[in-house]
């Protein structure tokens, strides 16, 4: 069994579903020759040729507008938005059409789509490059997002995503693209969806994280853990819609909770989580609950982006103030 | 300076607006029967029109856009496609849907504030009703795009407004066609305004069908009031889309002759000349006069059509009429393919609020 | 004094402001000679020309984008979006563009922009006619986000937002454009940004809400006040960045906090004020927040629109439930 | 079928790839100070692109997109504008930038991943870079609508790739500028690739300036690699412009010589063949051997020139390199006039956790 990065277990998984759904299609932009500006997509255009693993113009409604085209016949398109803030160009499509296309003709056209893009920053990558928009899309009922935090999440996540019959927007931590490596078996199983993983286990205080900060709470966990401060670390993993409940049981355990992510803060995901604990876990909480996430201005540029990203003593200082209290 | 490179776009009319031959016409054009069925639905259109607009106005039905003056145009498109060809229309292009296998039930459901008019029995795999202007265009494109990889012989066709070609995604959508030589026709329907907006004031390009220069693709003006024009235009284009020759840009130059929906009130901007003006080249007349020129309508056979299809209208009327008001549930249904969770209780709190109008 | 409507006090702002700065411009799809599709810019093109109350082409990222060149010129753009849903064309232009101009360029070029369109549904128009996209909005830094809710708000908050240097969105509530009359003087004076309004006081409950839900939400109040419940019911007019401590404040005395929007639940704006008050205002309160918002669902056709629309009795019994808990 | 509209594309090459006039040259091209200048910030942006990949190859720099090949088209259209025109750029036309005065020690710092790279102290109106691709044109298009207001007889220029003709946003511009007539020339940078895409999958257009046929405004070819026919053709077009005689879409066919940002590499999908021909046609040399026509230019000037501007662009990496971290702060201070209450506490954090790497 192979060791890969985050990244080949993307290109694993679109791999397989190219050799074993001829409905499956891949567009987007450099996605053929070049394999992606990733190299996601490496050797998958040689493999299959052209018309299933398509260089698209250069135009992010096109590949949207166009997946939802090839959608409504039947087909299974993946597409690739070449980095988050490149985003906006096809919100239109995603919002308004694939999101709603099987409630609006009452399940005669259905989506079976798959909106691929690398998520947030850490890679000194100019600006637009570093983006965490995924509150915009959890807020649009009728899509899925879903954000893997290791390889073999990837594999499992993507295989799911592409076998939906629904759309799902996967979100690919840029930092992890090539952090770690992985055993991942290319066996075709998918991971489910809509499901937290429980990536530590702990007494003390739930933290809640998706993609690429999932390693720095482990690395604060750590640490914490010497100072005898235990967490119970959820992977969030499909971030809309949210399983709750794994979240309200840890809640339960612990009383206390912490979410941490990368995008700013201000109607993000974490409010989201800390609400619904509002909602239907107050009683359980010993202390309030904190957010440590992205702050409320534009993602700066590379030279201050990990002033931006919450850091690992960022996390830990939150955690054990809470912890605290 | 060396000319590196020349175009031009050409205008078709196969019946002048007295309807009578500008030259030769393609075969269908002598076939009576086949011209009777394009004017069945012509008139159809515009006697469901007017029972439309009637129900909007005595609070039977919501916002409508209607569609007289656009017959030809439409009836023209829908009757050059096949069956298994995919339309992805906007809002008003009744005429094509008819043709296609749309209900008139489905139409007036759709205007009524409910899903399920697009819910088409027949044709099951053309669009619905686009509303966001040029939404709709990349979904042509991807819709030819999958024939393209099953290699099947059909063919995607999309409408567009003059108002429509200022936006971004239809020259995208072109674009793409073009350079991925996709089946694909782009019908542009020019009547002239974008809800106040003159068609001269939304661009400075002479004609519409321009538009297809920017993508290296043809693009042809036609008559949009001449029925025969249309098709004949439509089915040439069709035709080389299926045989993997590309895209065709169709601009139909016709007029919207009501209000652009009954929401608006066209008298605010509009030039009552220009009105007037524009009455005297509808279609529906001039189809008439060419069907009488062949002998083949008369006054008798124009009662006995009207009669008919306000009967056809009635019914559907009454279809829709009688269709309850959509349960609660359906809100929740048709989002996806398996209701998620937490969905299932937001669905018991509207089934306990059901009806309730604050 | 006149008894105006909302729209007309909207026309009455964009007039004084017209009158008053040369530098102001309006732009939009079908603002001239006829006036609006909701009529809320009639008589204006013909009073200040073709130049500064401009029909724009039926393209909402030029509209937007265009507002962008005009304010880093130091002109004032107001810029209209015919309804909510057609804001997605625009929202590159508004996210990456309008929001980071100032931060991007260290102050040089200033984007003091205006960007108007209708919210909410309730007035029976067809599909795209009735969203309420504000969480969207709110979660990108650098934007103000307004929602007037009455006529004389509307007035005082349009010509706080077009005076202020910043890229404001004045979101117009759709059923309140002639729901009701109210004297507004035309005297120029502009209402603050970034502040809550309390709209009635009470002991019981905080609710929070905005925009045409105020109305919903203070109908519900006067039938509890006939069962001895009061609520203390702040109206938030500016939905980012949000007045948390006027809030807090409330529900330090109530001890309860209801929240209500049309907007969808998941990820909206409520989400952020119960998180917010779940960190900083967590040991007062006495019951468990609650939000009571539009479903997570696509916003229905219109004969179920009053079905997703929170209701006054739904409004009432959530409220009713929270004061009992 | 009758012919509405004709249209055709012109291409303009004032020098041949050997130097050598093709006819007769415009006045500024029998100025040999004007000329040396020139090539003075063309070899300028061949030596800073040079040093830039150098710096981002040991780690000193991100990501860097280069120029070399693109010379003549920024120094020309540089060269044409005025200091009161307003430039949109995308993120690699340095030429017309250092022309109309930003430093090299700004594009350092940017591409260093700084904001205050854009802090240009001249020119204080041009937009800095715009990453985003396409989203550039409608500012433009407002900047020049903003001229027409005030009735300024200035103009905004702003570029875009081959690849960027593909998104909606710059069709979008083209025809607003077109409709109302604004002063804006489009000037799109044909330099054959679009990352890995080349123009011929772009697009099945033939030429990229029939993109402005679409639009009703003119379009022109230029080689690009001429900086005296780019330089030609921008004053033409900017003096329509000037004139009120409304927008106009220039051409520039060059060649992308390096890879497309140090990020990618371009050996995986580009011919050699295809870029070892483009070295031949490169831009220095062609006005090298025109100035040495016309005794304007030898190798000693040739030496010097290089000696000094390497000093220059030595000095400029001294201050880029000598720009301390901006502070956390600076993420909130310019987000708006006045800080919001809420940033206040978050800028405090900020400043708690400064330098933190994780
Ligand atoms: C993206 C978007 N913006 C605005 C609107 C509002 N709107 C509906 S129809 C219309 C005018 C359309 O004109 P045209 O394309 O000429 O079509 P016609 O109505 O004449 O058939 C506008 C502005 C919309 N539906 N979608
Ligand atoms: C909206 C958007 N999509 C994708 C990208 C990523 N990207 C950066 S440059 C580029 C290719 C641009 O090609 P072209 O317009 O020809 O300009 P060139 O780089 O050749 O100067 C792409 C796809 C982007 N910056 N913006
Ligand atoms: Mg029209
Ligand atoms: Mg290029």
């Amino acid at each position: 069994m192979a060791k890969v990065t985050l990244v080949e277990a993307v290109n694993m998984a679109l791999n397989w579903e190219l050799a074993n759904d001829p409905d499956v299609v891949l567009l987007g932009e450099d996605i053929g020759k070049n394999g992606g500006v990733f190299r996601a997509t490496v050797g998958l255009q040689e493999r299959y040729g052209k018309l299933r693993v398509q260089d698209s113009p250069l135009a992010e409604g096109v590949i949207a507008g166009m997946a939802v085209g090839l959608a409504s016949q039947g087909m299974k398109p993946v597409a690739e938005i070449q980095f988050m803030g490149f985003l906006y160009p096809a919100i239109d499509q995603i919002a308004n059409h694939m999101a709603r296309m099987r409630n609006r003709t009452r399940g005669r056209l259905t989506m079976p789509i798959v909106v691929r893009m690398p998520h947030g920053g850490g890679i000194h990558a100019p600006e637009h490059h570093s983006e965490s928009l995924e509150a915009m899309l959890c807020h649009h009922a009728g899509l899925r997002v879903v954000c893997p935090s290791s390889p073999a999440r990837a594999y499992g996540l993507l295989l799911a995503a592409i076998r939906d019959p629904d759309p799902v927007i996967f979100l690919e931590p840029t930092r992890l693209y090539r952090m770690t490596r992985q055993e991942v078996l290319d066996d075709g199983l998918a991971l489910p969806l809509d499901t937290c993983h429980r990536l530590r286990e702990g007494e003390d205080v739930t933290v809640v994280t998706w993609g690429a900060m999932t390693h720095d709470v482990l690395r604060a966990a750590e640490q914490l853990a010497l100072e005898k401060v235990s967490c119970d670390v959820i992977d969030l993993a499909t971030l809309s819609p949210i399983d709750h409940d794994t979240i309200l049981d840890s809640v339960a355990h612990t009383g206390r909770l912490v979410i941490v992510h990368e995008a700013a803060r201000n109607v993000g995901v974490g409010a989201e989580i800390a609400a619904t604990v509002a909602e239907r876990g107050l009683y359980d909480l010993h202390a309030p609950i904190r957010r440590i996430t992205g702050y409320d201005t534009v993602m700066p540029y590379f030279r201050l982006e990990h002033d931006y990203i919450p850091s690992v003593a960022r996390i830990a200082d939150g955690i054990r103030e809470t912890v605290k209290t | 300076m060396k000319t590196v490179a020349q175009f031009s776009i050409g205008y078709q009319q196969l019946l002048d607006s007295e309807g009578r031959p500008t030259g030769e016409l393609p075969a269908f054009a002598r076939d009576a029967d086949s011209l009777r069925e394009m004017y069945r639905v012509m008139t159809l259109c515009r006697l469901f029109d007017a029972k439309a607009i009637n129900l909007q106005r005595t609070g039977k039905l919501g916002t409508y856009a209607p569609c007289t003056g656009h017959e030809a145009t439409h009836v023209g498109v829908g009757a050059a496609m096949r069956q298994e060809d995919v339309l992805c229309p906007v809002y008003r292009e009744y005429g094509t849907q008819l043709w296609r296998g749309v209900t008139l039930a489905e139409i007036f459901i759709y205007w009524g504030g409910d899903e399920r008019g697009t819910h088409f029995a027949v044709p099951r795999e053309d669009f619905p009703w686009c509303v966001p202007i040029a939404s709709q265009t990349p979904h042509a494109a991807g819709v030819a795009m999958a024939f393209k990889i099953r290699k099947q012989p059909r063919c995607a066709v999309v409408y567009i407004g003059d108002g429509g070609t200022s936006q971004g995604a239809f020259y995208e959508s072109l674009n793409v066609a073009g350079a991925q030589a996709l089946p694909v026709v782009f019908v542009i329907v020019n009547n002239g305004w974008a809800i106040s907006v003159p068609v001269g004031e939304q661009t400075a390009a002479q004609t519409l069908a321009q538009k297809a220069i920017a993508a290296g693709i043809p693009g042809v003006q036609v008559d949009g009031n001449d029925v025969i024009g249309v098709r004949d235009v439509m089915q040439k284009a069709l035709a080389r889309a299926r045989a993997g020759e590309g895209p065709t840009v169709v601009e139909a130059l016709t007029y919207r002759l009501s209000d652009h929906t009954t929401a608006d009130d066209a008298t605010r901007y509009r030039p009552a000349g220009e009105l007037e003006a524009a009455w005297k080249l509808e279609p529906l007349l001039r189809l008439r006069a060419y069907l009488e020129q062949l002998g083949a309508w008369d006054e008798a056979r124009e009662k006995a059509l009207r009669a008919s299809l306000s009967a056809e209208v009635d019914a559907a009327v009454q279809v829709y009429q009688s269709t309850a008001k959509p349960t609660t549930d359906s809100m929740f249904d048709f989002l996806f393919a398996t209701l998620p969770d937490h969905l299932v209780e937001q669905r018991e709190t509207a089934r306990h609020y059901a009806g309730g109008h604050g």
